[in-house]
């Protein structure tokens, strides 16, 4: 017997969420920009879009963080840990890629050290996933042996109704279950017809991709130097990737005080990898993409069994010079035996 | 790990009145890195210097910071007091609390807030000073002196008396400039001719000396000690070495009627000439412009003429030649302004109406007449002659704003010579003020009009025309408030001194400054007045502003002092407050070499080891740059910083705010 | 023939004869509506080359990536009139030899017409008048006009929350051709001008900063508008930079290739009327 | 809040003019405003933009910046350079919503000690009129405080 959230009744739901001590966070359009922000009512989400622009990665490691505040005394330094607010919050309408990219980097911020900043924040949230209903030319999560209705890092896994009037609910966790137990009197029983997947073609073999990039032979291939020839080497595609977890440490302040914060880092800048002697290890733009793609789809797997991509397609989507991992993965594919 | 030495001066009561220094000393012990810290009623003073170094020393600072009075007050006591304590000099600042605070401020909690903001940032930005050694740099102890007039003659004289070597390098075929020109000259009435030819002949016979005339700088590299000039000797077609100065040829030239420019037009030369008889060196030179052979191929009479074999060259090119200098004086001199530009005066339309400069010719014993004052259009003696002072000077709409210092000078002296040559002469002068501040000069005026009966007239002339072969002169005599109308012979006009045409574009070449006439703008006005900008460029002449002969050659003497003074060692000492680029990451745009006012960044070509071009990157002479910073701000890449005001040391300061 | 084979033909041709070690130009992008940068060493490869109004990137980017042109061997490149006004901007800053770009010069009118610009060297294109009068798209004037018609806050309010949206991704600054500095100022952190964390203020640092080094050397191309994920409207300040520097200083970035960087250089008589 | 606001001003001068203007004044005895501060720098045309909105980071809720008048510059040319440089910057503050009244600019010879110090007056009662610059100073506490989520 599954139950079904009526598109009417979602007012009332962010009102009883609110109300037990829940922010709500959807996808919101503002200042021409869509990402995951707080809402007071239904009318302020933006769920019609395919995918926001900004995932939702950023409110669990956001682009700049202060870790610690320090005061420069005559004698000593004297610090101040900062940790991020324990606000429970709901996000309500992920699409399954970002859901799932939060699950692809659990592991990673829990591996030898557990990075509060983090798990603090994964486990004050509930994941409420919409199923897709549209995808456009980027989409790839089949290719990553996801799909747009993948349950991967959800609690609840919302499927829109045929009519448009509501959703079906599927539940996962414990915690998916406290929360809809805040609205259940607002919920109905009962099926409904369900909204038909979107077509996402495959568009690589994935698995005849991880055996070329497994093969040591091929990390020097002239291939990576042809298919980077184009890249610009911004930071666009890791700073906007669901998964992309590299982040440097920054001392910021001035004579008498600072703080100590954690920013987003990105490979494809050459400064990522500059040494301080000057001698640069991935001295070309074809080195940091290759390392882009061998650290999502051979060593993070090798670490974590997993691949470091869910197929938002956000890397393609938003590249100014139109590269991205399908791309290279298709060409992969495509290579001779 | 820095260790900074705090010394709070009261300056008696003149800071302790308004700063409570006491609290100023707390609150900078807190300070971090603040090693010691304090306070004394003096410390320029022997004592207090000896509190300073005694700190240092006993303290091993890094850095000091002494609150007290402006750093153009005794920044460098200071330094010196480091430098004695055994701290480099440069890691030292100087907090202003007294001029920009307690002298300024009424209120002494917010002069003490101010006072201890003021020291904490400057120990924030002397944590960050670097030690700075004085650069040093060779000087090539030999000087070019541009331009061979009076002005040229005496500071080459002056810097090889001295027994260093001259280069003097004149444009014209002879040396001797406008000086050589001249009749007499005021205030002692001595001839020109017999004062500036003896200095002529001892210039070019100076072992210490080589004349170039006929010659131009082409282009000037380097610095201060260490130039290196490019020459153009202009074809002579005369070879003067081989040369005996007999003249025969400028006997036998057939091209006789070609105005002399020596003689303002008055006279003519031949097409190979001396500009004049006294010239040094006193050889020919062939005007390409006039010569028969030039223009038509064929003639040659002179060169046939010539006993010397090859001493009349008519293949003679262009050539260049290359020095290396350690100083450069500029006494390029200036010209007269067009006259024509006074149309009402009728200069160019009657020939009578002359300028002062003609008037000299007029009245020299060697000039076009033999000395006799006659008038250009008839040969007849003038029996009545007017003077125009200011005919350009002091004139913002015709002519030039300034005064050109000498002409009031000079017509007195034209005034008193007309009357010695011509008995029964009558003068009169038209003129605004009669400048005469000099020695001697007030008097000579004096003279002129009590012994030689000029008659002065305070007014401008509005017009001069002709009238029964009469110039009359239609002004207003502005002390008697009436029209006057003068009939005259002759009208002489003091017209206004210029700088050369191609001043500003010399300058450019060289790289000096100028004004907005294209006068050399000296280093500072009063204090530095015979320096440029550019340091190892001196100035003297008239090429800096109008000058007379005394001043002219007293600066000249002044200028081959301060050359000497350079020559006096083999190796320049200079602030080390230079800019230095980050090769690294320079560029490579050339915008700090477009910005720098001193040509002071040249291009750097980076090669690897087999010698193959990696980049080409901009480079700081530090014998050039005198440390402004410009390049610094305009570097997107943050590739130039500037010692003593470093990028992180203005940081550090901001950052203490 | 149309003007995407006849200048593919070009192309080829220049491959062929071996004058050019390279050609950069448009080819399919991943989806219909997209081109992407395409670089044939071929007269092959030419083939590929799309030209169509659909190709807006200012590919002169490319020139100055490293070590392209360190061999002194020529490259072919298509260009819009920014293009070539960037490529003026960037042999005037000594970034480029002249001798050593072929240009394939275009300009799209009315949003749709693909037609050929004459010339292939850049002098060639010192079409003064026609670079110099070049005006940006209505929106873009109009924009600004909007903002300059605010009170100071409220423009601080626009551009606060713009530049909050930044993620310092440096897509504007990587596609720009003029950022070609290896090592940029906000790399610098000895002193940190410009903070390196993405917060308001130093994304507020950064974007102040961009738009000053452009200042005068904005060739008006577009691309940092294009490239920015987060769709900053970066062009405006830039727009409002050129507008400076054409009313003070009549000068107008990329008009020529012997042009002195306007703030390199001065007149004695620049206005001042703002400084007491 | 009784307390009056006191503007912090900072001025960026170069040593030969303004400094020794700022000198004058003192050697002169004139009293002005003790809200500035003022960072030494060889000339203007080492005052690079970054100064400013470091000042302003620093809680500046005025900047000035100084020097010789044109044709007066020790070092010939520098401060040409410096106002091509504020024309620019000025245009783009004030079109990002830094208000020209905070920036200013100014002129101040060696001899111009009075100059001096009416300009510190001056700007010291404008900015007190203008009130403190939160909108900027808003940046630097929000970066002092945790991220709300």
């Amino acid at each position: 017997m599954t139950r079904i959230l009526l598109r009417n009744k979602l007012d009332d739901c962010i009102a009883a969420w609110q109300k037990a001590g829940f922010s709500v966070l959807a996808p919101v359009k503002r200042h021409e920009m869509s990402s995951f922000g707080e809402v007071q009512k239904s009318g302020d989400m933006a769920l019609d879009l395919i995918l926001t622009e900004r995932t939702i990665k950023d409110q669990f490691f956001p682009q700049t963080e202060p870790l610690i505040k320090y005061k420069i005394g005559k004698q000593q330094i004297d610090s101040e840990t900062m940790t991020p607010p324990e606000k429970k919050r709901v996000f309500f309408g992920v699409r399954p890629c970002d859901a799932s990219g939060l699950a692809i980097d659990d592991p990673l911020f829990g591996w030898d050290y557990k990075d509060d900043y983090w798990f603090r924040r994964r486990d004050n949230s509930v994941i409420v996933t919409i199923a897709c209903a549209q995808a456009d030319d980027f989409c790839m999560c089949t290719s990553v042996k996801l799909s747009p209705d993948s349950a991967k890092g959800a609690d609840v896994l919302l499927r829109p109704l045929l009519e448009g009037s509501g959703w079906q609910i599927e539940v996962f966790t414990e915690r998916g279950k406290a929360l809809l137990e805040i609205v259940s009197s607002l919920l109905l029983e009962g099926n409904g017809h369900t909204f038909p997947l979107p077509q996402v073609p495959e568009k690589f073999d994935l698995e005849k991709v991880m055996a070329w990039l497994g093969d040591k032979e091929n990390f020097e291939s002239q291939f990576w130097k042809d298919i980077a020839l184009r890249c610009v080497g911004c930071g666009s595609c890791t700073f906007l990737c669901p998964t992309c977890h590299c982040f440097d440490i920054q001392d910021e302040g001035d004579t008498y005080q600072g703080i100590r914060r954690k920013n987003w880092d990105s490979c494809s800048f050459a400064l990522f990898t500059m040494h301080t002697s000057g001698h640069n290890p991935r001295n070309t733009q074809s080195t940091r993409w290759r390392q882009r793609i061998m650290h999502k789809f051979n060593y993070y797997r090798g670490k974590f069994g997993v691949n470091s991509c869910s197929g938002c397609g956000r890397c393609t989507r938003q590249c100014p010079v139109d590269m991205g991992i399908t791309e290279t993965l298709q060409a992969i594919t495509n290579l001779p035996r | 790990m820095a260790k900074i030495g705090v010394f709070v001066c009261h300056c008696g009561e003149n800071i302790a009145s308004k700063v409570d220094t006491g609290n100023l000393v707390k609150a900078l012990s807190d300070h971090p890195g603040v090693e010691i810290c304090n306070e004394y009623k003096y410390f320029c003073s022997d004592p207090g210097q000896e509190t300073v170094k005694r700190a240092i020393r006993e303290n091993n600072l890094t850095g000091v910071v002494v609150a007290a009075c402006s750093p153009r007050m005794h920044e460098t006591t200071f330094r010196k007091a480091c430098a004695e304590a055994g701290l480099n000099p440069y890691m030292l600042e100087l907090a202003n609390i007294r001029e920009q605070c307690s002298w300024v401020h009424s209120d002494k909690d917010q002069a003490t807030e101010k006072a201890i903001e003021i020291t904490r940032s400057l120990v924030e930005k002397v944590k960050r000073n670097n030690e700075l050694k004085p650069i040093s740099v060779p000087v090539t102890r030999r000087a070019l002196v541009i331009g061979g007039g009076i002005a040229g003659i005496q500071a080459a004289l002056d810097i090889a008396g001295a027994g260093r070597e001259v280069i003097l390098v004149e444009r014209e075929p002879s040396i001797g400039g406008h000086m050589s020109q001249l009749s007499e000259t005021f205030p002692t009435l001595d001839c020109s001719q017999c004062i500036l030819t003896p200095r002529m002949v001892e210039a070019i016979q100076h072992p210490n000396i080589k004349v170039l005339t006929y010659s131009e700088v082409e282009e000037v590299d380097g610095y201060i000690g260490n130039f290196k000039v490019k020459v153009r000797k202009k074809a002579r077609y005369v070879d003067i070495d081989k040369c005996t100065g007999c003249g025969d040829c400028i006997q036998k030239c057939p091209v006789k009627k070609i105005p002399s420019e020596f003689e303002c037009g008055l006279g003519n030369r031949t097409a190979i000439y001396t500009p004049f008889a006294q010239a040094v060196p006193n050889k020919p030179v062939i005007d390409k412009n006039r010569c028969t052979y030039f223009k038509n191929g064929k003639c040659k009479i002179c060169q046939k003429t010539c006993q010397i074999e090859n001493c009349i060259d008519f293949e003679m090119q262009d050539t260049y030649e290359e020095y290396e200098v350690g100083a450069i004086v500029v006494a390029t001199g200036f010209q007269i302004q067009d006259t024509s530009v006074y149309g009402e005066y009728g200069y160019g339309k009657y020939k009578d109406v002359i300028t002062g400069l003609s008037f000299e010719r007029l009245a020299s014993a060697s000039g076009p007449t033999a000395g006799k004052i006659l008038r250009p259009s008839d040969g007849k003696e003038p029996e009545t002659v007017v003077f125009i002072q200011c005919a350009g000077s002091r004139d913002p709409s015709k002519g030039v704003k300034y005064c050109s210092k000498i002409c009031c000078m000079y017509t007195a002296k034209h005034a008193m010579l007309y009357a010695h040559k011509h008995h029964g002469s009558n003068s009169k002068i038209f003129y605004m003020d009669i400048r005469a501040a000099g020695k001697g000069y007030d008097e000579f005026t004096r003279r002129a009009i009590e012994e030689d009966e000029a008659e002065y007239l305070r007014g401008r002339v509005s017009k001069v025309f002709e009238e029964n072969g009469k110039l009359i002169v239609r002004g207003v005599d502005t002390l008697l408030g009436k029209p006057v109308e003068v009939a005259a012979d002759m009208v002489v006009l003091a017209t206004a001194i210029v700088p050369q045409p191609d001043a500003k574009e010399f300058a450019k070449r060289i790289g000096i400054g100028y004004d907005e006439y294209g006068f050399y703008n000296e280093a500072h006005l009063k204090l530095r007045p015979v320096e440029t900008a550019t340091a190892g460029i001196y100035l003297c002449g008239a090429c800096q502003s109008p000058k007379d002969i005394p001043d002219s050659v007293a600066q000249a003497s002044a200028a081959a002092a301060k050359v000497l003074g350079l020559f006096s060692r083999e190796q320049l000492e200079r602030e080390p407050v230079v800019a230095a680029v980050g090769e690294s990451t320079c560029a490579g745009c050339w915008g700090c070499v477009y910005a720098c006012p001193y040509n002071a960044i040249e291009q750097k070509e980076i090669r690897d080891r087999n010698g193959n071009l990696i980049k080409e990157v901009a480079s700081v002479n530090p014998g050039l740059c005198q440390g402004c910073g410009t390049c610094v701000t305009f570097c997107r890449s943050n590739s130039i910083d500037l010692a003593g005001f470093t990028e992180k040391q203005i940081f550090a300061e901001v950052m203490a705010l | 023939m149309g003007i995407q084979e006849q200048y593919r033909s070009e192309a080829a041709a220049l491959l062929s004869s071996g004058e050019v070690k390279l050609v950069i130009g448009f080819g399919a992008g991943s989806t219909a509506d997209r081109r992407r940068p395409l670089f044939a060493r071929t007269p092959e490869e030419a083939e590929k080359f799309v030209l169509d109004a659909a190709c807006i990137a200012n590919l002169s980017t490319y020139l100055v990536a490293e070590g392209l042109l360190s061999d002194g061997k020529k490259v072919g490149v298509f260009l819009k009139p920014d293009g070539i006004r960037s490529v003026n901007i960037l042999i005037s800053e000594a970034q480029l030899k002249p001798e050593q770009v072929v240009i394939l010069g275009y300009a799209i009118e009315n949003g749709k017409d693909v037609v050929p610009l004459e010339g292939c060297n850049i002098s060639d294109f010192s079409i003064g008048e026609k670079i110099r009068s070049h005006t940006p798209p209505t929106h873009v004037i109009e924009a600004a006009e909007k903002i300059e018609a605010m009170s100071a806050e409220e423009r601080f309010e626009f551009w606060k929350e713009e530049f909050a949206k930044c993620i310092k991704c440096y897509a504007c600054r990587q596609v720009c051709p003029m950022c070609y500095c290896r090592r940029c100022i906000v790399d610098v952190n000895q002193p940190q001008w410009v903070s390196t964390s993405s917060h308001t203020l130093g994304n507020f640092e950064w974007n102040l900063v961009r738009a000053f080094h452009l200042a005068g050397r904005c060739a008006a191309c577009g691309a940092c508008d294009r490239a920015c994920p987060v769709n900053i409207p970066l062009r405006l300040v830039n727009y409002r930079m050129g507008k400076e520097v054409r009313s003070a200083f009549d000068y107008v970035a990329g008009e020529n290739s012997d042009q002195k960087p306007v703030l390199a250089s001065f007149k004695q008589d620049d206005p001042e009327t703002f400084i007491l | 809040m009784s307390e009056p606001f006191e503007p912090k001003i900072v001025a960026f001068v170069c040593t030969y003019c303004t400094y020794a203007g700022a000198d004058l004044a003192g050697t002169s005895r004139l009293k002005y405003a003790p809200n500035v501060r003022i960072v030494r720098l060889p000339c203007t045309g080492r005052i690079s933009p970054m100064f400013i909105l470091k000042a302003l980071q620093k809680g500046a809720d005025s900047v000035l910046v100084s020097g010789c008048h044109p044709g007066d510059c020790h070092f010939t040319a520098g401060n040409y350079h410096a106002r091509r440089r504020w024309t620019v910057f000025r245009a783009l503050l004030s079109f990002t919503g830094i208000p020209e009244e905070r920036i200013r600019f100014s002129w101040i010879s060696a001899a111009e000690g009075a100059k001096f110090a009416e300009l510190i007056n001056e700007i010291t009662d404008d900015t007190r009129k203008l009130g403190p610059f939160t909108q900027y100073q808003e940046l630097q506490k929000v970066i002092e405080t945790q991220s709300t989520y």
